[in-house]
């Protein structure tokens, strides 16, 4: 079983998706993450350990991998397929409560600003690491933030500014949503920003790129 | 009505060289761009704060002394000109009058430092392309199309003489092939989706510049291979995707002057040499200097070509020396100062060092080569439409990159090898016909996110 | 035991180019500057704040991060080396304990990156010359001159290898000669106060520099000259008169290679082109990308004899690009890619298109066209002591400007021309006697703004 | 009379101190300021109106054309000698209260910070203006600004810095001056000083060259 574990663990790591993706090239024609999670289930293999095991395991070696310039977005995005598809089987343990997701994570980029590939990124890093990404896209709004929080009130927030005009509305949301929330925690990103600006508008901590925050979050959660 | 470029303006690598174009832009003012001198560009933008009725006056000052300050220091160094860039921020296109209000503010300025101190200088004015601001985006109606033009028909009334964008056409699935290094799907975006969107909105901004007797002066794929560029800067894509989105996107940004533009090119457009190459029109270029903006592999090979050399944009902070856009200013000016020192012999000598600064240690660079860029230029122009010439293109650049892998006199970070041969079996399923690409690739596509008929498909 | 400078390590005009110096210094690190290659210095400050035990943690953290990202740059733009300054700030140095903490945690990230990564680097100390924290400031005793030598050996201690300052004796006298545009008693301050402070201050650091096994690298006249170029930028005084106060604080900081330094000489010292011809050690210059802490009119021409190329200085701040430190660092190695591409013969090119930018504009830029600086040199190696080399370099430099004004290579702002005439009034009263000179000015000083035993006058 | 005392205020702009003095040399041999000034008083004008026609108009005279670049330091300084000379004449008079100062203006540079040419200039500048102006020299500790302050207690204030460290003696000389005397004015300047700075520490102005200063000046006095 630890074997098949670490097998599915790899499809992930090199983005296996299932048996019949020709990526990559030399795991052609064998399972992929879509099997091989599906005969783990089979055999009695409790979906959190699956989860933690296998797949968390696999994006966080190719998270590493990543955050030490050993590989490439494409590399992590095609890992996030084969973990979706990995994920499909688990989802009605997710619905009946067997296992959770470490958190939930809103992201969005603020109001006005347009850019999203570091926010993209972003996402994909944390929903490796086992969270719950709900992502609000661009241009959001404050009372979109808000109208979300309502819903999931215990989740973390994080938004993303690439303009230094748009780092206002940055401030203008935290305010707003310190306002409602003065629990939840929010972060900040974006090549603009900055820890000091992070702590003039009050918010809870600024990372240069995703996988200081992933730390950050596993430190406090 | 189209111009027709199959030929090159500049087939001669020698004759390819900063400050000379072959057909020099002559401005207002007098200014020659393209005429034996290199011109500083210079960029700026807000520090931080909210752009909207009531900061408006605030903003106004804050150009207005940028622009000051920057006459100022042309003049102190003996600059023989000057080149301002006023890159628009979104809410400005959005709100024209804005935008109206800020260009007449820079253009007073500077009119009065030309009749009253006599610096030559030259205005661009960019405004954003706001349609991707709704997701899918609508192209060819709607109020943000409206705005945009609007936009540029008062920037050019305020004063704004040479009038540029930073068009989006095709970003919707730009930005998906990029981060998953899909050759195919940037070849799409690029040559079919952005060029036949260029065609309509450049004929628009072509005759708004007519009938305000400014020039229309290009478009670059900034939202594209910057993108690239910046992305295998950060390691994230590797540098031989980003050298050939980069040549991918030379005939989407040749529209424009296919449309009419007559430059010069705007300081982003890495496709800028080649573009001159094929055109003979003056280009502006932006490398060291802009490391404020953006760090680059191209510091001093974006040089060897260029006729305005810029700063791309830094915020209107202090710094010891100054405000930076000052700063930046005096080290553009020095830069310039370089090379227009030079004859026609000293002058290919300063050439060859700032290529070969750079040449070697990035594909990037390395098409940067006189011989390359008309290596690849020559393919572009032998091609009669935009996505035959993407392809042609991509692939000329491609074998240019694998000889100089395989000789040994470029070299790609070991992680990076394993993408060569992913890039090469794309670069091979390309069809020679434009219709079967098409419909090879329409399937494969997020229709969520653009609208076909948009892009008549 | 003191060295005699009476020929040129660089007679020839030719061999007077950048990145080549007559003796080359080999660094712990196995960098070698001056032996082929130019290396970019990179210096930087804090952004504001206070300096006490309490933020002290903060500041080691904003240095490390600093060498850190300036390491990765580095590496990122394959710079085959690079030089970091500590310029140290005065709490600092009147907190020796404050100076070792933050010297060891740049010298720890510089050792790490060597090691890991094999980035050669050398590393600069600068601790400030606080004796004039009190007015009439005592030179050579008290807590403040202790504090300053203990600072010098602990930041040796600590990791720093290069060690240099910008000593003051006898801007008491020069910040009122300077705003004056009176040259003798300019000449006064340097030759006689400045001299005499440097002998006495700088056979200690030598001995320092022995004791820890590190270099002593040499002092820098700016608190003089360069105050003088920030004045005649400002067009606050005449130009002229800070091209002849440049050359006077030659053999002031000649004292220092006279007590033992071997360079690099710091980089604010534009008096480095004609210690390089005189001394044959390498050194260090800033110019256009110093624009961050001061404009220039020496841009280009300060780059065409260094040997380390550097930003003077520049907050710890955000740009678009990334903090400003990294910004620099990385128009620095590409400036530095641009010389070291050369051969022998571009070498000349590019050192005298630098030249030629910027050489006709601006006397303090023409005296250091390689003929002057030479004819210069020779005039200082002739003489045989500070005051009558000072006096000599003044002349000569006077004459060599006035040639060129009469030749019209050269012009001055009208408002200048009125000061010719008193500049040379003020060279033809200085007598050929150093004692009738210490006589003759004497009675004209201010005795209450400086302790005249202090220099043993 | 009234050619006299156009007289006097080129001398003063001249720099022309006294009969004796060489410079400048086109007035060698004539009467200088001091002279024209004892003439004037002795032949009844009154010191008010030598002050105001005389003397400020030759310090006005010179100093517009320092701010617009058409005179060097040395120069003013020179016309600042002159008009020593001259004011030595009229001491008496202010000492009566007959003739009045603007006001009176203490400047300083701040506390760890020696850089002094700038405030110098400053100085300098407002002299010319007709102010009273109290240097208390560099590295000024908040302690020496608000002793002074007890003693003048209708001043106004300048501050100097000149390094990004020494800002921060500015803001805290600042809060100093604020809490004991908030209605006093406080302007500040210096290479690294902004108007945001300005505004953030709670001063009263920033002036990036001591000309826009006195106009200030005029506008509120
Ligand atoms: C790509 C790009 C675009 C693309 C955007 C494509 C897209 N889908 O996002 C397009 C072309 C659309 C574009 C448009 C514009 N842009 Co733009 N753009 C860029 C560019 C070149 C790269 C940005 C990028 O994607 N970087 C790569 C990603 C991976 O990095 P990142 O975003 O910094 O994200 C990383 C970290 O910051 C962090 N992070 C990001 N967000 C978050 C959030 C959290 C919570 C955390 C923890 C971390 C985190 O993690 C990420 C991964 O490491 C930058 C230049 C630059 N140097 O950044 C300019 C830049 C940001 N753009 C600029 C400008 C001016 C514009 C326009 C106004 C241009 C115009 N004339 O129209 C418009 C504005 C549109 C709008 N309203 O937003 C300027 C901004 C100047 C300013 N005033 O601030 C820049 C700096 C370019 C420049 N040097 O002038 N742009
Ligand atoms: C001359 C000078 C010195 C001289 C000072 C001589 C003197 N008597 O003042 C000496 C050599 C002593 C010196 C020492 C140091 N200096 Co210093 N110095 C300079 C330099 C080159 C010029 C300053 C100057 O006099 N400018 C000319 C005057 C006329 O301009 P100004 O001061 O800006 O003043 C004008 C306006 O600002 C305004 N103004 C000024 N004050 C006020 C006040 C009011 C109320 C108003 C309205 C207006 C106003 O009016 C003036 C006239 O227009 C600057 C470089 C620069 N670019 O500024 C560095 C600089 C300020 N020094 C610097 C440094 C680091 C130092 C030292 C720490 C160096 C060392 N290694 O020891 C020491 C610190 C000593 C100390 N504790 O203060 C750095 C500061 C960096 C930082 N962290 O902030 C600078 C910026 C140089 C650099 N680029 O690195 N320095």
């Amino acid at each position: 079983m630890k074997d098949m574990i670490e097998r599915l663990a790899f499809c992930i790591e090199k983005g296996k998706v299932d048996k019949d993706a020709p990526y990559p090239p030399e795991l052609k024609d064998q399972d992929g993450a879509s099997e091989l999670t599906a005969q783990l289930l089979k055999s009695g293999v409790s979906a959190n350990v699956i989860l933690k095991e296998a797949l968390m395991a696999g994006m966080h070696a190719i998270g590493e991998k990543f955050g030490r310039g050993r590989a490439f977005i494409p590399e992590l995005l095609i890992a996030a397929k084969a973990m979706n598809a990995a994920m499909a089987h688990l989802q009605p343990h997710f619905e009946s409560g067997e296992v959770k997701y470490r958190g939930t994570f809103i992201i969005g980029t603020v109001s006005g600003d347009l850019h999203d590939i570091g926010k993209n990124i972003v996402r994909m890093v944390l929903k490796g690491n086992g969270w719950n990404v709900i992502d609000l896209g661009v241009d959001v709004q404050a009372e979109e933030f808000i109208s979300t929080l309502e819903e999931i009130p215990d989740a973390f927030i994080g938004l993303s500014a690439l303009l230094t005009t748009t780092m206002m509305s940055m401030e203008s949301t935290v305010q707003a949503l310190k306002q409602k929330f003065p629990e939840n925690k929010i972060f900040i990103g974006g090549a603009p920003v900055s820890p000091e600006f992070n702590k003039r508008i009050g918010a809870d901590g600024y990372f240069r790129e995703p996988q200081s925050l992933v730390r950050h979050l596993a430190t406090i959660v | 009505m189209k111009k027709v470029f199959n030929t090159l303006a500049h087939p001669g690598e020698k004759e390819l060289i900063f400050g000379r174009a072959r057909y020099p832009l002559k401005t207002r003012k007098g200014l020659v761009i393209g005429g034996g001198k290199v011109y500083p560009e210079l960029n700026f933008t807000l520090p931080p704060m909210n752009i909207n009725a009531q900061t408006l006056p605030e903003i106004k000052n804050i150009y207005r002394s940028v622009i000051t300050d920057a006459c100022d220091r042309a003049l102190e160094l003996n600059s023989p000109g000057l080149v301002i860039e006023l890159e628009l921020l979104i809410e400005m296109t959005l709100n024209p009058d804005f935008a109206y209000e800020i260009t007449a503010v820079i253009a007073e300025e500077l009119n009065a430092c030309f009749h009253k101190r006599g610096l030559k200088t030259a205005f661009r004015v960019t405004p954003n392309d706001t349609r991707d601001k709704n997701r899918p985006p609508v192209m060819r109606s709607g109020e943000l199309l409206d705005k945009i033009l609007i936009t540029f028909e008062k920037c050019a009334k305020a004063g704004g003489e040479l009038l540029s964008i930073e068009s989006t056409g095709g970003k919707e699935i730009h930005d998906d092939a990029l981060l998953n290094c899909d050759l195919e799907k940037a070849v799409f975006a690029l040559s079919i989706m952005g060029a036949r969107d260029m065609e309509f909105l450049w004929e628009k901004i072509c005759k708004i510049a007519k009938e305000t007797n400014t020039v229309a002066a290009g478009d670059t794929a900034c939202g594209f291979a910057n993108t690239a560029m910046v992305l295998a800067q950060k390691k994230f894509i590797p540098r031989i995707f980003a050298a050939l989105d980069r040549v991918a996107a030379i005939p989407r940004s040749l529209v424009a002057y296919e449309q009419g533009a007559v430059g010069p090119g705007k300081d982003c457009g890495y496709e800028n040499p080649f573009l001159k190459a094929i055109t003979g029109y003056p280009m502006s270029m932006e490398g060291k200097t802009a490391a404020c903006a953006h760090s680059s592999p191209l510091g001093n090979i974006a040089g060897a070509v260029c006729d305005l050399w810029s700063n791309e944009s830094v915020q209107n902070i202090k710094l010891l020396g100054g405000m930076a856009p000052t700063v930046s200013l005096e080290q553009l000016i020095y830069d310039c100062r370089l090379m227009n020192q030079t004859d026609n012999d000293s002058a290919l000598v300063l050439r060859d060092l700032m290529i070969r600064s750079d040449a070697y240690l990035d594909p990037q660079a390395y098409i940067f080569k006189p011989e390359n860029i008309i290596a690849i230029s020559k393919a572009i122009v032998n091609q009669p439409s935009p996505y035959l010439r993407t392809k042609a293109a991509v692939e000329t650049a491609f074998d240019i990159l694998h000889k100089a892998l395989k000789e040994g006199e470029l070299t790609l970070p070991p992680l990076e090898e394993s993408w060569i041969h992913v890039i090469e079996e794309s670069i091979q399923r390309l069809p020679s016909d434009e219709q079967q690409f098409i419909e090879q690739i329409m399937p494969k596509l997020d229709s969520s996110k653009f609208i076909a008929g948009e892009y008549d498909l």
